[in-house]
């Protein structure tokens, strides 16, 4: 249990993109999102220069592009929203294949497709290039507060814990005759879910106690170990992972 | 209600990033006090709950996306100051991590989610908790009820900072009562997914609730020094 | 013979990770069998046991209960025959109270109201915890979970009955209890055990498995007597028990 | 006597949810003692090891190591001294990999670079994982986590070692040197068993808790043979083994 490798989003590799600091990319995500957004919507070719240069990014990572748009979901009842604009909008009309449209209302549609966007993509890119351990350290020196850092490792590692307490609640509930296959089980989820509640608190709570037993102090010290992160540990020359079995 | 970037002028945006660092900075220090080594892991997994619920997303006819807020439920779990640092947190994971909500609008987020839907909702817990008697069972139906405050609450805040700050002219009417129609029915939700976790925490570690210390009784031990009557 | 009730063949499973944990394994169970699985740490044992409900699923070879093949189709009546107790009993526990956790089984095989609670009961007292129904599992002792988890098998009366490691973390008098539970019920029982004493007393027949390959099955008392055999299978007899001076209790 | 290395005294406690667990528990051990800790399931002994580094507090009652009271200014050191083998591994294992795992406490007590490797390489040897230190623990078989989570405490080197039933799981043969290895070191050790003869092999001396108090102490061969004291506490020998005709060996 524990911090187990990546999470869902992450898209393992080791490209130049995934092994750049996790504080460069933040600060980097941070500065193209906030020049993005300061341009003036109606400078139309401009954005096809931040799409390439996003583009140009996620080629060198070499996360397959199907990856990244198939995450974009997340948009889409945003895309929802600036596609009615136009009908609702306010101001003068023009006609668009018979359609009656607020001018001001493509405009604003336009604009906000075009940096929700690029916000989205940019985002997603980071998320799968960085692991959530690496973002950690990195948001740490980004000097986030030490409290803020602290809870956002707790919530990584509670990630792993809950997910890995929920494949535990399943198997057992299937290995006895039971699988959600409709609303009508709903209940029964529902009633676990409480439970897993306390459970994966008091797991991690003595994983937690576990760790302040071997000295842990929670103090985010250089070098010293974060909740789900470690950069003391040494890359030892060891022989890599050898597994017992001398079966083919 | 997840705001992306670009979605508010520059002004506003930039102005509720100012109340929102203002918000943080102030819980950080108040939350000094709730922070511990006890409660530093339940502030994560309340956090890693809040990004649980928020992830029941739905599209919203008018608004941007509607759903579960989590800020009354992570107020009355950890404490109203430690609540805003976990939602304040989530925020952060979400536009990082999942793009949903823009990095530069993340003032926008966490002056609308983590502050005033939070603090609506705890104003309504600690408010309604003042008032009624100080029962241990009472508590998971008070936290429901600042829950259901909560979303529209934050709903009508959006309202009120697109009306200042919108790129897009859109009625305000309109907006005001598809935003506060679907939140209401949002709050339903919350509510009861906010009475059902509170419960059952209540149930098994009432010591875990912070809304629910002031209800609770103190214990006393038994020591048995005979050692043969335990047999 | 009869068409055996468990009916391994050829048997190999990877880890997703990559790691491979058995290499072809051949077992075949009998009707009314009491079968023990010793082997070393990291043998396969609990791979194995996962396997013969389809938790986990076959990478080569097959596995059948009573003839069915255990695949996606019939995985919902295998469940139903094969009771597993698994090594940890945080895997099994889930229900907000121990209560609940008894009645889930029983109640997904169409159990209701009266006759319900009669199981729930008597799987309770069986393992002696009916004084905790109305505890949250994960607020016992992990001897009392272990029982629990026990008793949440039981009360689902499977046919065939597959626990790890059952005695590990068992009080020594719940431990007996447990051995006289199961030479009561007249159900198929193989057992993943470290303490060979207990699947001397409890088990006819043992079987071995090391580095993913069954290398031994035989009469448990032939098993624990071949020194050479034990010895490269991590295999020992703790201090102060030695069969040959006990006889063979576990014919009976 | 010297003042005692652990030393509770009129130890009580409630488990946050109201359930009472420990109701006066007086123990003394003393420098370079073995003692064993028995007592029946739900007896208290893994809340009383829970009290032996600070990480449950004390209701009522106190305990001290090595003189120095257990209580939030002292924690730090106090956790340098007692290292506790927790009964579940997976409360124990939390880093990414078994290196990461077993470097992380030398680690916090500062140990770096060549000093820090050889202490995770002697303690993954000690119990046999140095081929799974790259495996992440969680994909382990249970023994498997079970000996790293020896390992993690032994690699702290403390001087007073806490172990909670850390012979379940293992293989016969882990068991064993388990033993020899608690045999070798110069430190006190309280072990938690349900496995008679392990303690009696063991330990020289024990203490049995049951229902959250102390019913005896003394000479492990004295407990194991007193038959009343034993059924009272669902204590009970297992199949095959019995005290009297072997003598007492862990004197030596
Ligand atoms: N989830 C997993 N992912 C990858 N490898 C695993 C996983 N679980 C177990 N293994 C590996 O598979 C092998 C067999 O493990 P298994 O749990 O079946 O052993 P076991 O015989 O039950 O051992 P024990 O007596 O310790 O319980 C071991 O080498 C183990 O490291
Ligand atoms: N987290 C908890 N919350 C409430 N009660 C608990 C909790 N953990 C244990 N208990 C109760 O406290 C009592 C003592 O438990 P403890 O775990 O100390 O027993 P134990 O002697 O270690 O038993 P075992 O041999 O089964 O490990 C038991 O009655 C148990 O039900
Ligand atoms: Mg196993
Ligand atoms: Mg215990």
């Amino acid at each position: 249990m524990g911090a187990g490798h990546g999470h869902k989003l992450h898209y393992h590799g080791h490209s130049v993109v995934h092994r750049a600091p996790a504080h460069l990319k933040v600060a980097s995500l941070l500065v193209f999102m906030l020049v993005v957004v300061a341009t003036s919507r109606t400078w139309f070719p401009v954005f096809g220069v931040y799409l390439a240069l996003l583009v140009a990014v996620i080629a060198a990572s070499k996360v397959p592009p199907l990856y990244i748009v198939k995450r974009m979901v997340v948009e889409v009842p945003f895309v929802v929203f600036a596609l009615l604009m136009p009908f609702v909008a306010t101001g003068p009309r023009v006609d668009v294949l018979g359609l009656s449209l607020a001018e001001d209302g493509l405009l604003a549609a336009w604009g906000l497709l075009a940096k929700g966007t690029l916000g989205v993509v940019a985002s997603l890119t980071l998320a799968a290039t960085t692991e959530p351990r690496d973002l950690l350290a990195g948001l740490e020196r980004l000097r986030v507060p030490h409290q803020l850092v602290q809870i956002l490792g707790f919530m990584i590692r509670y990630l792993d814990v809950v997910t890995e307490e929920m494949r535990r609640m399943r198997v057992a509930r299937e290995s006895r005759g039971f699988s959600a296959r409709s609303v009508r089980h709903w209940p029964v989820v529902a009633r676990s879910a409480g439970a897993l509640f306390i459970r994966s608190y008091e797991r991690g709570e003595r994983v937690h106690l576990a760790m302040l037993s071997r000295g842990y102090t929670g103090s985010l010290t250089p070098g010293a170990t974060t909740p789900g992160a470690t950069n003391a540990t040494p890359t030892t020359a060891a022989p890599s992972s050898t597994t017992p079995g001398n079966h083919a | 209600m997840h705001v992306p970037d670009g979605f508010l002028d520059a002004p506003t945006s930039v102005a509720t990033g100012v109340v929102a660092a203002a918000g943080v900075g102030l819980a950080l220090r108040k939350a000094r006090a709730e922070l511990d080594d006890r409660t530093a892991p339940m502030a994560g997994l309340v956090a890693t709950f809040v990004f649980a619920t928020q992830m029941l997303n739905f599209p919203v006819g008018l608004g941007t996306s509607g759903h579960l807020l989590g800020g009354a439920l992570a107020a009355v779990l950890v404490g109203p100051w430690t609540g805003i640092l976990s939602v304040s947190v989530v925020l952060l994971v979400q536009a990082l991590l999942l793009a949903d909500g823009g990095i530069t609008a993340l003032g926008t987020n966490i002056t609308l989610m983590s502050l005033v839907g939070l603090v609506v909702g705890w104003l309504v817990f600690r408010g309604l908790q003042r008032v009624l008697p100080k029962r241990v069972g009472l508590v998971p139906v008070l936290a429901a009820a600042g829950a259901f405050v909560s979303v529209p609450a934050a709903a009508l805040a959006f309202t009120g900072l697109y009306a200042v700050g919108g790129t897009a002219p859109i009625p305000l009417d309109t907006l005001a009562a598809a935003m506060l129609g679907w939140h209401t029915l949002i709050g339903v939700g919350e509510a009861v997914i906010t009475g059902l976790v509170v419960g059952s925490v209540v149930a098994v570690r009432p010591d875990l609730v912070y809304g629910a210390r002031p209800a609770l009784a103190v214990r006393t031990l038994e020591i048995r020094s005979d050692a043969g009557a335990s047999a | 013979m009869s068409t055996p009730v468990l009916d391994v063949r050829g048997l190999a499973y990877a880890y997703p990770d990559g790691h491979q944990a058995l290499f072809g394994v051949d077992l075949h169970v009998h009707r009314g069998e009491r079968v023990a699985l010793l082997g070393p740490n990291g043998a396969g044992k609990t791979t194995l046991v996962l396997h013969l409900n389809g938790i986990l699923a076959a990478g080569a070879g097959s596995v059948s209960v009573s003839g069915l093949p255990v695949t996606k189709p019939n995985v919902q009546e295998v469940r139903r025959r094969v009771g597993i107790v698994f090594q940890d009993p945080d895997d099994q526990l889930f229900m907000p109270s121990v209560r609940d956790d008894v009645a889930f089984g029983p109640a997904n095989l169409g159990l209701r109201g009266e006759a319900l609670e009669r199981r729930v009961r008597e799987a309770l007292d069986k393992v002696g915890m009916v004084d905790f129904a109305d505890r949250p599992p994960h607020h016992l002792s992990f001897g009392q979970r272990r029982r629990v988890a026990v008793a949440t098998v039981l009360a689902m009366e499977p046919e065939i009955l597959v626990l790890d490691e059952p005695s590990s973390n068992l009080d020594p008098a719940s431990r007996r209890e447990l051995a006289e539970i199961l030479r009561g019920l007249d159900v198929t029982v193989l057992m993943v055990t470290h303490d060979l004493p207990y699947a001397f007393e409890l088990c006819p027949r043992s079987v071995v498995l090391s580095d993913g390959v069954v290398v031994a099955d035989g009469a448990t008392y032939d098993v624990l007597t071949d020194d050479a055999l034990m010895s490269a299978h991590r295999l020992e007899l703790p201090f102060g028990f030695d069969p040959r001076t006990i006889g063979s209790p576990s014919a009976g």
